[in-house]
């Protein structure tokens, strides 16, 4: 990274002169994220050593090494910085390469995903693609019906005052009731009218991601200011004109807005749904299993898939946004 | 129907105004935002609105324009009752600011009304295409509004007004948000419109310059309540070069108009 | 082929091998049973899922079973594949715990969700209140894993000799450095892992029939499966879809479970299920269940069955 | 039967009454404003009492609301209890510690541009990380009692509010800022003059953001280990023991609590951010 | 340190431009705001910026007040450079729009400058009593910005300048918001204030009558590049009725700014 300041004489002149300063703009962004990242990181592998000091000393006392203190019993008593401090070579020799550690290795996460994306068979039930995919599928559905739930509730309280004072409060307090808490009941129920699969994750889903649409598309559809209503009435347009010409397009930087909270909120609903279900597949049952069988790897893996997930699923919507305000002239 | 919405007037005033009243209820109590207003506006009339802030101009033009209700006296646009002249699509409106939808190229923002209205396909494109060039925009057709300058957006919004060719003309500050030497070259070619179209234009400003410039009559306005407390005829030509208001005439009209804003002032 | 779906308790694995096992093998082809296994969860309750008609038979524990039972959901036990119970209580034996007495004061692990009946049993039996109080038991509620041993967070918590006590061994550590507190061994045991059936459906014939060849069709799985072990726990490793569990994780927990099921040829033992009962009522103030259960269980299926 | 009839004839009611009611001449004032949706809550579980009855719904799959209040109205020291575990122990505490870390992450963050630009996308990231997945690991970490549902309730808020102060602090206008700048005012004056009072409206648009999820969060934590009592304890517990109405009294009580919580944060961001447009009325 | 920061100028020009040029760096290219810019501005003198948009003007002002550093040329004021000067606290400053903060009352508006210099509480009572009875608005110190017209909000923005009593004022386009009748008459009362207590004005306006009415010397700016094309003296008494614009003088001085403004115009 050079430190020409942006503003330099010539910058962003002509076209290499604008690659060059799409590549800074990048540089501007990247340089401090991947200092973060590398902070982060190493801040993870120190922290390694005293969370998975107690065992790294017993594997240590198990291939004949001496530690202090020698008695197993003693040494559960005490906190793992003073155990790393006293036993400096086991601790740190043996903290990032646990079966089970308390806090895995960034590698070992790192290659956990890699191992169980590219390194098997998409099909494969170890596969995280596969887990990923059954859990994405219910997301999707839940999405799609969480969207378009939102907006034809939007739709309702935009254009009706009655739906707009009684929906608009319990919309709010349904919020802040514990899905965990209704998911398992959600889901008995639906097996009592014989759903099963797919559809009950897709409906807790669904109730996580229609607010976020409501509330951004409410705002959206209201964002019309007085001047652009009157503009339509002197022409004598009707409500569906009205709603078409000015409501709609006015209201779409809102709703991606919330598209991409919901998408998000789509997601957690999707594995909340997922652990009550028999935890049989998708990225939520192998947290519960991971977690389960204490295998902490496969817990942050699947824990860092789920969040590329709904960075993937948050980009792509980012991506959409982009390319249709540009041809809406909405975006500059 | 369609024959009104084209807007020709028939015989008698294009708006006319007997005792007008309209009183706002506000959580701080009524507001008398018109009183009294007594006002016939003939055909191919140019007449600007001046006053202080607050004095009604707005409400007036509102009321015209089926906008607003008033609460007391008489208005008809085109012999007709402002709502109904409204529905019959008798005027085109131009608000202070340009309020181009962004989404809408200028080609698109001016055909707005046209596809309310359910102008053919055909007609649309060749409306489109001559208000473009009565404004002096052809070439911008597909551009977005952000990519224009101040000053051409509002010739934008004008050309949206006059796209359905409606013969009345209702401009509320068209110009306040623009620098004087645009203003200036608007104002001009305003003018010229005027001229070429035979419009009737209802025109309202805060700037006395441009109130005398363009207007055949001032209607000068006081506030708390809102009434007319003067209206003048301008005994100004027809044709005015930009270089008028240097001209003895002109100082003393604008002076009579400044007068009349002060005496206004101290009466409320 | 008549349709069977059963409620598995937990998750799955060994602990349900019978039923993988016989479907597995065509047991239940062969008795014309379609068979879906429903696998259980943290937040599944399955008398729920059986009350709503989720499922026609479940795998439940009897405490929770005979307390839906006087909740009004009348439950009944059709067979009993389990013989001995597998619960425990794991401590750590530094802390010089070395029977019932020594729990005053402890902080103890248990497993909620109408798995701590048998615990909060035993425990009035002892006359030791479990409310956090000086000369009484701090009770955690007990996660998915054996942490909050590991951890130092609990002097004992609960295990399945089959499941839990072994991922305590993986963890490092050794067996002299624990105490053990067997249910079955302190006369508190309760049955694990029946099979219980709605009332009502009992008064249907051909639910009945279905039921006589569906526990046929299981005690021949989980008989395949003692004997099996090993081929046992890679059938249930072929039908477990998270991919989490381990080869020698399960190997060995089929070699416990076999251990568990091995007196049992599906029939409720009459004396066993006495215990049971007497356990639960004898819960001092605030007994499990109040008064002693009518109907609970019913032998005609495994007559039927297994004659 | 009859009696789902009847709910589809008292949800006709209810609509026809506040339908009335919101388009009526009162429609404006405050009594009305809190009667609709008042109307609307009853109409609700009136419909609910009526089907779960005409249907025959099992109570063990989904009570009727009259079970849901006895079970309220005589489990209340427990649910008093619970509430004071969960909410008061650990949602409070974590949203507190959450917030002003937040707060202090945020005025970091806006000092230090290059911080600002790594640390709000890896944050988003984070942010991303389901607390089905987190919250056993915190459990873990920090153990049974609140202290862990308050780690969960501090990683749930803290992204929110971060996100939410950074995006105050730089709402200023360059005329406001270069005001200060004509003062020779110092990077504290201007934080404390001008840059936190313009931010409050997005930083309690962040704190009632995090007020349901604080709860939330509480209650999702105790689902992988508590002591034996809290909300989310008392939930899990009471399905496995079928005990369906004290389930639905616990989440009535989560309903109001978060409510209460909203509407308290709510009601000081009103007092605060008077000048904001938005609340100017 | 306190005696500069009343900002009492020492001998020669208060503020001093020689061959200043300022070029900013866009994502379009370089935008050549300011060009070869000379201008003394003596103690006293009430100097007024005229041009169309984009022409430099704030950017001039900006400079003066160390918002902005030239890239080219040499400027002081009160013979420091501008940085020192913005931190001695040289001037006062007058946005465009009042900017004043929505939390604030009026006095404590006007009590912020007071408290980021470190007045003492009871000399920060007494400068805003004072100054807000300066600006005509006593009584209305407890009222929040928002319950306050545009032209009162102007006011007190001008008495939040005024307050810690700098001999430099800096006011770009103070009255471009507010009609022009309030314009009128906040006119007249910047003029006598500035009669009062003879600080030294740069005032930025696109407002021909304003520039002349109230101005001792008159810059004629024109854009791109952005240079000042005229520099004039009006030759108007001190004393300044309204009526003056009806003048010989005044509309002969109005004249030539056009002049200078058109004439920019088509060079550019
Ligand atoms: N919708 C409304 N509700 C209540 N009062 C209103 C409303 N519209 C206007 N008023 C009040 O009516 C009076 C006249 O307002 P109007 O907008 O017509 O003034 P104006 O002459 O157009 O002013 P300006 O020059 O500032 O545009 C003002 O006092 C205003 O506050
Ligand atoms: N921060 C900036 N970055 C890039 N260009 C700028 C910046 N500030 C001003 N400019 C450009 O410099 C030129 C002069 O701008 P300036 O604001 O000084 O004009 P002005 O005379 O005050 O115009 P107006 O009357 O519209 O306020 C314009 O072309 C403007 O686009
Ligand atoms: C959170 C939670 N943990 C454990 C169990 C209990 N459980 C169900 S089956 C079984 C056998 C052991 O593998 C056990 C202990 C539960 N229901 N919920
Ligand atoms: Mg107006
Ligand atoms: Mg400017």
């Amino acid at each position: 990274m050079t430190d020409t300041p942006l503003s330099a004489p010539g910058a962003g002149v002509g076209r290499s002169g604008r690659v060059a300063l799409w590549l800074r703009g990048a540089g501007g962004r990247i340089v401090p994220v991947l200092t973060v990242i590398a902070a982060l990181i190493a801040l993870w592998y120190v922290a390694c050593i005293p969370m998975n000091a107690h065992q790294s000393v017993l594997l240590a006392e198990r291939s004949g090494a001496e530690v202090t203190p020698a008695a197993a019993s003693e040494r559960r008593n005490m906190g793992g910085i003073a155990l790393s401090l006293r036993n400096p070579g086991p601790a740190l020799s043996a903290a990032f390469a646990q079966d089970r550690p308390v806090l895995p290795a960034p590698h070992q996460v790192a290659v956990e995903l890699w191992d169980s994306t590219a390194g098997m068979r998409p099909t494969s039930k170890r596969s995280l693609i596969f887990h990923g995919w059954i859990t994405l599928s219910a997301t999707l559905a839940g999405f799609a019906v969480g969207t378009a739930l939102g907006i034809l509730l939007a739709v309702g309280i935009v254009h009706s005052r009655v739906m707009d004072m009684s929906v608009m409060p319990w919309a709010i307090v349904s919020q802040t009731i514990p899905i965990i808490a209704i998911a398992p009941m959600i889901i008995v129920v639906l097996y009592s009218v014989g759903v099963q699969g797919l559809l009950p994750k897709a409906v807790i889903s669904a109730y996580l991601s229609f607010f976020p649409v409501v509330v951004g598309m409410v705002k959206g559809l209201r964002s019309p200011d007085a001047m652009q209503l009157d503009l339509l009435r002197t022409y004598g347009a009707t409500g569906g004109q009205t709603f078409w010409k000015l409501r709609l397009p006015a209201s779409l930087p809102y709703l991606f807005a919330s598209l991409k909270i919901g998408v998000a909120a789509s997601l957690i609903g999707a594995i909340v749904g997922e652990l009550p279900t028999g935890a049989v597949r998708g990225l939520g049952a192998r947290l519960l299993a991971g977690s389960y069988y204490g295998q902490t790897v496969q817990i942050w893996s699947a824990l860092f898939a789920a969040a590329i997930l709904a960075a993937v699923l948050v980009a792509i919507i980012a991506g959409i946004e982009r390319m249709l305000l540009r041809r809406m002239g909405l975006a500059r | 129907m369609q024959a009104t919405a084209q807007g020709r007037a028939p015989a008698g005033s294009v708006v006319e105004a007997k005792a007008l009243n309209l009183t706002f209820h506000t959580n701080d109590g009524p507001v008398h935002a018109l009183k009294d207003v007594n006002l016939a506006v003939e055909r191919g009339e140019f007449v600007s609105f001046i006053g202080p802030s607050g004095c009604g101009k707005t409400t007036f033009l509102r009321c015209v324009a089926g906008l607003e209700t008033p609460t007391g006296g008489s208005l008809s646009v085109n012999g007709l009752d402002p709502d109904a002249a409204r529905r019959a699509r008798a005027y085109g409106y131009v608000f202070q600011a340009a309020g181009l939808y962004p989404w809408r190229t200028i080609g698109g923002n001016i055909r707005l009304p046209l596809e309310i209205m359910g102008f053919s396909e055909e007609e649309k494109k060749r409306r489109v295409r001559d208000t473009l060039a009565l404004v002096d925009l052809d070439g911008f057709e597909n551009k977005y509004p952000w990519q224009l300058s101040g000053g051409m957006q509002q010739r934008a919004s004008i050309a949206r007004a006059l796209s359905f060719d409606a013969d009345l003309l209702l401009m509320d500050e068209p110009f306040g948000a623009l620098d004087e030497i645009v203003r200036d070259r608007l104002n001009e070619e305003l003018l010229s419109l005027w001229a070429r179209t035979g419009k009737t234009m209802l025109f309202v400003t805060h700037s006395i310059p441009e109130a005398v410039y363009l207007s055949t009559k001032i209607v000068v306005m006081s506030p708390r309540p809102g009434r007319i407390s003067d209206v003048i005829d301008s005994p100004l030509p027809k044709e005015r070069p930009l270089d008028i208001r240097d001209s003895r005439d002109f100082i003393d009209i604008a002076h009579r108009v400044r007068e009349g804003l002060r005496a206004g002032m101290e009466a409320a | 082929q008549d349709e069977v779906t059963l409620q598995l308790k937990w998750v799955t694995q060994a602990q349900f091998a019978g039923y993988y096992v016989a479907e597995d093998q065509g047991f239940y082809d062969e008795e014309s049973l379609d068979v879906t296994i429903l696998p259980g969860g943290p937040d599944i309750a399955p008398p729920q899922v059986l009350a709503g008609g989720g499922a026609d038979v479940m795998v439940d524990w009897m405490p929770s079973a005979l307390s839906a039972r006087e909740k009004g959901l009348p439950i009944v036990n059709i067979a009993q594949p389990f013989k001995t119970s597998g619960l425990m209580l794991t401590c750590w034996k530094d802390t010089g715990i070395t029977g019932p007495e020594d729990f005053r004061g402890r902080t103890i692990g248990v497993w909620f969700f109408g798995n701590e009946y048998p615990f909060l049993s035993w425990m009035s039996q002892e006359g030791i209140p479990t409310d956090a109080s000086d000369d009484g038991i701090t009770v955690l509620k007990q996660g998915f894993n054996v942490d909050p041993l590991l951890q130092r967070q609990a002097d004992c918590i609960s295990t399945m000799t089959y499941n839990e006590y072994g991922q305590v061994l993986d963890a490092g550590v050794g067996e002299d450095e624990l105490v053990n507190f067997k249910y079955e061994d302190q006369g508190v045991a309760t049955l694990e892992d029946g099979l219980y059936v709605l009332e009502e459906n009992l008064e249907d014939p051909a639910f009945v029939d279905k039921m006589e060849r569906f526990v046929r069709a299981s005690m021949k799985g989980w008989k395949w499966a003692e004997e099996n072990p090993e081929d046992a726990a890679m059938i249930v490793l072929d039908n477990d879809e998270t991919g989490a569990q381990t080869e020698s994780h399960q190997i060995r927990m089929m070699q416990e479970i076999a251990k568990l099921t091995a007196g049992s040829n599906g029939a409720l033992a009459e004396e066993d299920y006495r215990r049971t009962v007497d356990t639960l009522l004898a819960g001092g103030s605030d007994p499990v269940i109040s008064k002693e259960p009518e109907g609970a269980w019913t032998h005609e299926i495994t007559d039927a069955a297994l004659n | 039967m009859t009696l789902v009839i009847f709910a589809l004839v008292l949800w006709a009611a209810g609509f026809a009454l506040n339908a009335r009611l919101a388009t009526g001449p009162a429609a404006d004032t405050r009594s009305v404003q809190l009667a609709v949706p008042a109307i609307f809550g009853l109409t609700l579980i009136g419909m609910w009492e009526l089907i779960v009855r005409g249907l025959d719904v099992p109570g063990v799959i989904l009570p009727p609301p009259s079970a849901v209040a006895a079970a309220f109205a005589g489990e209340l020291d427990v649910i008093w209890a619970d509430f004071v575990q969960t909410f008061v122990k650990g949602a409070l505490s974590g949203y507190l510690i959450g917030a002003l870390a937040a707060f202090a992450f945020a005025i970091l963050a806006d000092r230090y541009d290059f911080l600002k630009r790594g640390l709000l996308p890896v944050g988003n990231f984070m942010a991303a990380l389901p607390i089905v997945g987190t919250a056993p690991i915190l459990v873990m970490w920090f153990g049974f009692d609140w202290e862990s549902k308050s780690a969960v309730v501090v990683v749930m808020v803290f992204f929110p509010i971060l996100v939410n102060t950074v995006a105050g602090l730089a709402d200023t206008q360059a005329m406001q800022r270069d005001l200060m700048r004509t003062y020779g005012a110092s990077y504290v004056q201007t934080l404390f003059k001008l840059r936190l009072p313009a931010a409050m409206p997005f930083i309690f648009n962040g704190l009632k953001i995090s007020t349901t999820l604080a709860l939330i969060g509480a209650i999702v934590a105790e689902f992988f280990g508590s002591p034996t009592l809290g909300m989310g304890f008392r939930i899990s517990t009471s399905v496995g023991q079928l005990a369906l109405d004290m389930v639905w009294a616990e989440i009535v009580a989560a309903a109001l609590a978060g409510s209460a919580f909203y509407g308290i944060i709510a009601f000081i961001e009103k007092r605060v951010t008077f000048w904001h447009p938005s609340h100017r009325g």
